[in-house]
């Protein structure tokens, strides 16, 4: 198992994606000469030329919905938008075509699609190249969504959206690229897991999902019994059911949901919900959401901070549940 | 009818003017179901406009592919969805070719390669993009046949997906049906410059007008764009120009246009024009078209009784196929402690 | 106070304010000639000419745009979206620039814009045309999300609106065109209001809420001290502040809330995270949503009514709250 | 340089030196300021570009619009906001020109109608458009000037706004920024047909290439460009032949081009050749050019000290103007029983 970096990752991933399948291809804005924005598919052009590796023009609906034909017939694309923040551009495409498609056409048809982006904020880019709208795609049945946290995530998610027969929107947090870890280059499901980190249930996706863990180990010399709840899926909020949800807050009778992520009608609104509904009798102290402050993301970095969740709200809601 | 297209062999105009019937017929039955309630939701005709779908759909081989809008009837019938399937779909039930889910604006059909079917307008260029990349990128000659109202040319996709299927060169025929209003927006009121064939020229594509009420110039023209096309030589628009006669969907006052020129437009019936050319060329008679008739009204009857004595899918099964069956492996739950 | 219907009120609410206000004017497909898809502008061309009620191309993303630049420029216009639908190919120019502006330029810009559109489910029009995407917009800072439930909120919330500094979405449900009730054409709040008709509280945006009166009136036999929240607004689910929250959860100590639109990461969620977070200790019984199934609506009748909030839902989950 | 543009006054000329200089020292600095942190996220430069912003915005009135891109300090300089606000924005002072929560890519000034700094690829289109629909509805005679790469020719928004304005007859002034490359991207790969002014025709809109390496040939297309959009004859495109020097942005390895190519280009650089042009006619001596130099460099380092003695926005101000301050009794909560 070789130590990679979360960018190497996702790259080998697609590598061994595209050595091991002819209907594998990649397309989306600079992935081929200028490498992919953020350096993700560097050196796969020379690899394996411009058949696989599709440079497209600024025309996010059209590359998009060009996915979607292509994995309509068989292939299997997978679709770089360079940032969460063009996705919108495509938006049409993604919910009424890709999502609706299957269900549609009564299971004739099926689109197996997978579409990368980077998401999240945190390197002051501003209002406009700083969301982190996980929440809005989770809310489209017939995607799935997923947020992989870790190297080995990175890799092997990747492996199994491509295995999957429907539509998987995998969001790279812009703050991962460089993190290194272990990876195992297997497919991974997709699915949230438990990891014995901290004391109380935690649910973060990605980024703040990797800071949690090291927030995590803090926690951990404090209070016993040590629960993560680690969110790889959103989409799959459907798999945090009545019994899971119930036994997991039921561990400790606390719940602290951190996210990436505007407050209202996040993510961690629909965990808090569930446990408000699903584990209520098992809830020993009120909920307690850390997410981000409800404005665009300014420049200044002191502000961007501010907006964003911090290691100091974590530890406050945690002290409040704990009262 | 133009005269050098008349060459055409009279068993393919007796087809075309079959084809154009079943639509024709078909869709004035579909209009007492809706005031009789057995179909619902919106209901776009396509009456007056069937000689376009007929005439490029009649060249199409079984593996090319179809990508229509909601006003797509004439273009599953052509493609040759049963009227059965279609008719049942449109009265929701499971034996309709989208089950029943996806009513007269979601026709669909993997057998004949038939991508529906879509409700917004141009959102199905981009994927007709994406079939003809497939196609490419697996060696087939096979082409998509995409059809879009003239209203669709306003949209940006329209834009997006003309540039990437010149670029790329892609097996694309692009079909604009120029009926001259957009619901109730006039051509004048939605382009700058009504010339769609024009258009095409921004983008270093093939493209001109067709007379689209004269079935034997869409099959002649479709003919030679076909050819263009599945040679590889990159796609084609064919913009062609033609009218609907009736309202834009079941809920329209038409204040938007004035009767004379909707009567001037029925002069041009496609189906009329095509039978006095086969009349005048003695290549059909009175006793041949009342057959074609009858057995029109029959497969109609068929249907009707086919879904009126379907099924409806059991509510219980409201969430299967949001995703597809059997692939849930891949996101079980693991638990590890 | 004359009686009208939905669709009146909201006409004669655009009547007042383009005869008031020079720089009111109506933009969108087909409210001109046609008189609007739904018939809401009918008669306004006639009334006030080409100059100020615009029929446009089809081209979502462009005439938004042009409200928003049109409205930083010191106009007021109001944008009609046929349906909610198709903005989602505005949605770029909705996030990026109408709601970020005011902020992102440290409060020298703002966006005066109404976006009017129909939403919601019902009439067999199938899976891409019955969306109820309210939940996303008032995931949104900077921008307000209302949703009229009764006749003189069409009208009223619509003259509030264009008095507002900033952009406000306005929700019209297709179900409630032909709803008829009196209508004081005046500006009213955009706000949470409650209303004494049922026992509990149920917060129910639009249409599920309209309905939801009905229903209400009849649980108002069964049991004592009726209270309906009625959620006009959404983005300010921030009105639903920790103090108003607890007062009104703790009036019943149950919670049951009512919404169409699909139940991961809606409206209901963010209510019911809320009641979790501020109202736990007021909460006497596990919160209910009834929201829509998470699947694309489907065309046939007997499957698009089993996937919407239905009034034996309601009851059933009323029941279960009073156990 | 074009003689027959040389005819323009001395003082224009040295005026429009001036304006190129600042942009170029300016950003100059900027690079360095990066390099020390002093600056942070995407910085985009403009150098090798500086004859288009100076040349069409030295025309404009005050009453004027600018829409332009993230690549936008030139844009800003030129339309009158203070290097000093510019700076202190790029720290993310409370002194910059949005209060430090824009940053290079953001700059506002509601003074001069500077409607930004967008960083979506193409938004800023439709923007434009509707300013000046508000001017053409108020019987305003103002224009707004939209600045935009060749990149964004590709997006939707490009198509449904030239067909928007040219339909609407609004007066915009559509300048497209060609400096051959989207990030990585060359033109090629982009368009099926690289000709950008001739896609404008199938609009019906007027439209022609520029040698945007020429600051007074610039200045001389935007004048009749300018008169014919004021004159409300509807928006004019002029497709501005341009190169960027450097990297896309801060992070760009540039291994889509090689050195050759840029330093052909760099043979071309705006500032050299109007150096030259007005040295040739005597109108510029070393002493002259000395002294604009150092204005510029006096300039830049006072806009560094401004911004260096910025002081940061409170954090408890976060949340203001999300909503526009004092609005909020339209949506005062009440509570009614
Ligand atoms: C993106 C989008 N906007 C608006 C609508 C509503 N709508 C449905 S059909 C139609 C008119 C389309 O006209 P055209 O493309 O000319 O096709 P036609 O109906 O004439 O065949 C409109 C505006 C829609 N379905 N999708
Ligand atoms: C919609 C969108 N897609 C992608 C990007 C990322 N991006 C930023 S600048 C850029 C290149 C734009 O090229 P061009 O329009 O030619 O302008 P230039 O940078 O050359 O001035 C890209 C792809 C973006 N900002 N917006
Ligand atoms: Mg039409
Ligand atoms: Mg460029």
């Amino acid at each position: 198992m070789s130590t990679l970096t979360y960018r190497e990752a996702l790259r080998e991933g697609m590598r061994a994606a595209l050595a091991a399948d002819e209907r594998v291809f990649l397309m989306g804005e600079d992935v081929g000469l200028y490498g992919g924005c953020f350096a993700v598919s560097l050196g796969l052009l020379e690899e394996f030329g411009p058949e696989r590796i599709l440079d497209t023009p600024l025309s996010e609906s059209a590359f998009v919905g060009a996915g979607i034909g292509a994995a309509l017939a068989g292939q299997r694309p997978i679709v770089e938008i360079m940032t969460v923040n063009f996705s919108l551009l495509a938006l049409d495409q993604i919910l009424n075509n890709a999502a609706t498609m299957s269900h549609m056409s009564g299971g004739q048809f099926h689109v197996p699609l997978v579409i990368r982006m980077t998401t999240g904020a945190g390197r002051q880019l501003a209002a406009q190249h700083s969301h982190s709208l996980e929440a809005w795609y989770a809310h489209i049945p017939g995607l799935r969504v997923v947020t992989p946290a870790t190297v080995a995530d990175a890799a092997g998610m990747l492996l199994t959206a491509l295995e999957d027969p429907d539509p998987v929107l995998i969001f790279e947090h812009g703050g991962l690229f460089s993190l290194s870890g272990s990876c195992p280059m297997a497919p991974c499901p997709l699915t949230w897991t438990r990891q014995p980190s901290c004391d109380r249930v935690t649910t973060s996706p990605s980024l703040a999902m990797a800071q949690g863990c090291t927030r995590a180990w803090r926690w951990q010399h404090r209070w016993p019994t040590p629960w993560t709840w680690r969110s790889s899926t959103s989409a799959p909020c459907v798999r945090w059911t009545r019994r899971r949800c119930s036994r997991s807050v039921g561990r400790t009778g606390r719940l602290v949901v951190v996210e990436e992520g505007w407050r209202s009608g996040g993510i961690g609104a629909e965990l808090a919900a569930r446990a408000a509904e699903h584990a209520f009798w098992d809830l020993d102290a009120p909920v307690e959401r850390v997410a981000t402050a409800e404005v665009p993301i300014p420049y200044a970095k002191h502000l961007e901070d501010a907006a964003l969740p911090s290691v100091q709200d974590v530890t406050e809601a945690v002290r409040r549940v704990m009262q | 009818m133009t005269t050098e297209l008349s060459a055409v062999d009279p068993d393919t105009t007796r087809r075309l003017l079959h084809q154009m019937l079943r639509i024709r017929r078909f869709e004035e039955r579909c209009v007492e179901l809706y005031s009789t309630w057995r179909i619902r939701g919106f209901l776009h005709l396509y009456i007056g406009e069937e000689a376009v779908a007929t005439g490029v759909i009649d060249h199409l081989r079984s593996d090319d592919s179809v990508v229509a809008t909601y006003r797509e009837h004439g273009h599953g019938l052509a493609r040759g969805l049963s009227m059965r399937s279609i008719l049942a779909e449109m009265y929701g039930r499971q034996e309709g070719c989208s089950r029943g889910r996806g009513g007269s604006m979601h026709l669909f059909d993997a057998a004949t390669n038939f991508y529906g079917g879509n409700a917004i307008v141009a959102a199905g260029l981009p994927v007709a993009v994406g079939l003809a990349l497939a196609a490419k990128r697996t060696g087939s000659d096979a082409l998509t046949a995409c059809f879009f109202g003239e209203g669709a040319v306003a949209e940006g996709e329209f834009h997006e997906s003309l540039n990437l299927a010149t670029l790329w060169d892609l097996p694309v025929l692009f079909c604009c049906e120029n009926n001259l209003y957009a619901m109730g927006t006039p051509l004048a009121s939605s382009e700058s410059d009504p010339d769609i064939a024009l258009k095409a020229s921004g983008y270093g594509m093939a493209a001109w007008p067709v007379d689209g009420m004269d079935v034997l110039a869409v099959h002649h023209a479709a003919a030679r764009a076909i050819a263009t096309v599945r040679a590889g030589e990159g796609p084609v628009l064919l913009e062609l120009r033609t009218y609907r006669f009736r309202a834009h969907s079941m809920y329209d006052p038409e204040r938007y246009r004035d009767s004379e020129e909707v009567q001037r437009w029925r002069e041009r019936d496609p189906i009329d024009a095509l039978v006095a050319h086969l009349r005048e060329r003695d290549e059909l008679d009175d006793d041949a078209l009342g057959a074609m008739e009858a057995e029109v009204s029959a497969e109609i009857d068929d249907a009707v009784t086919y879904a009126e004595a379907g099924t409806l899918e059991p509510v219980e099964d409201l969430e299967r196929f949001v995703y597809t069956e059997g692939s849930s492996a891949a996101i079980q739950p693991q638990v590890s402690r």
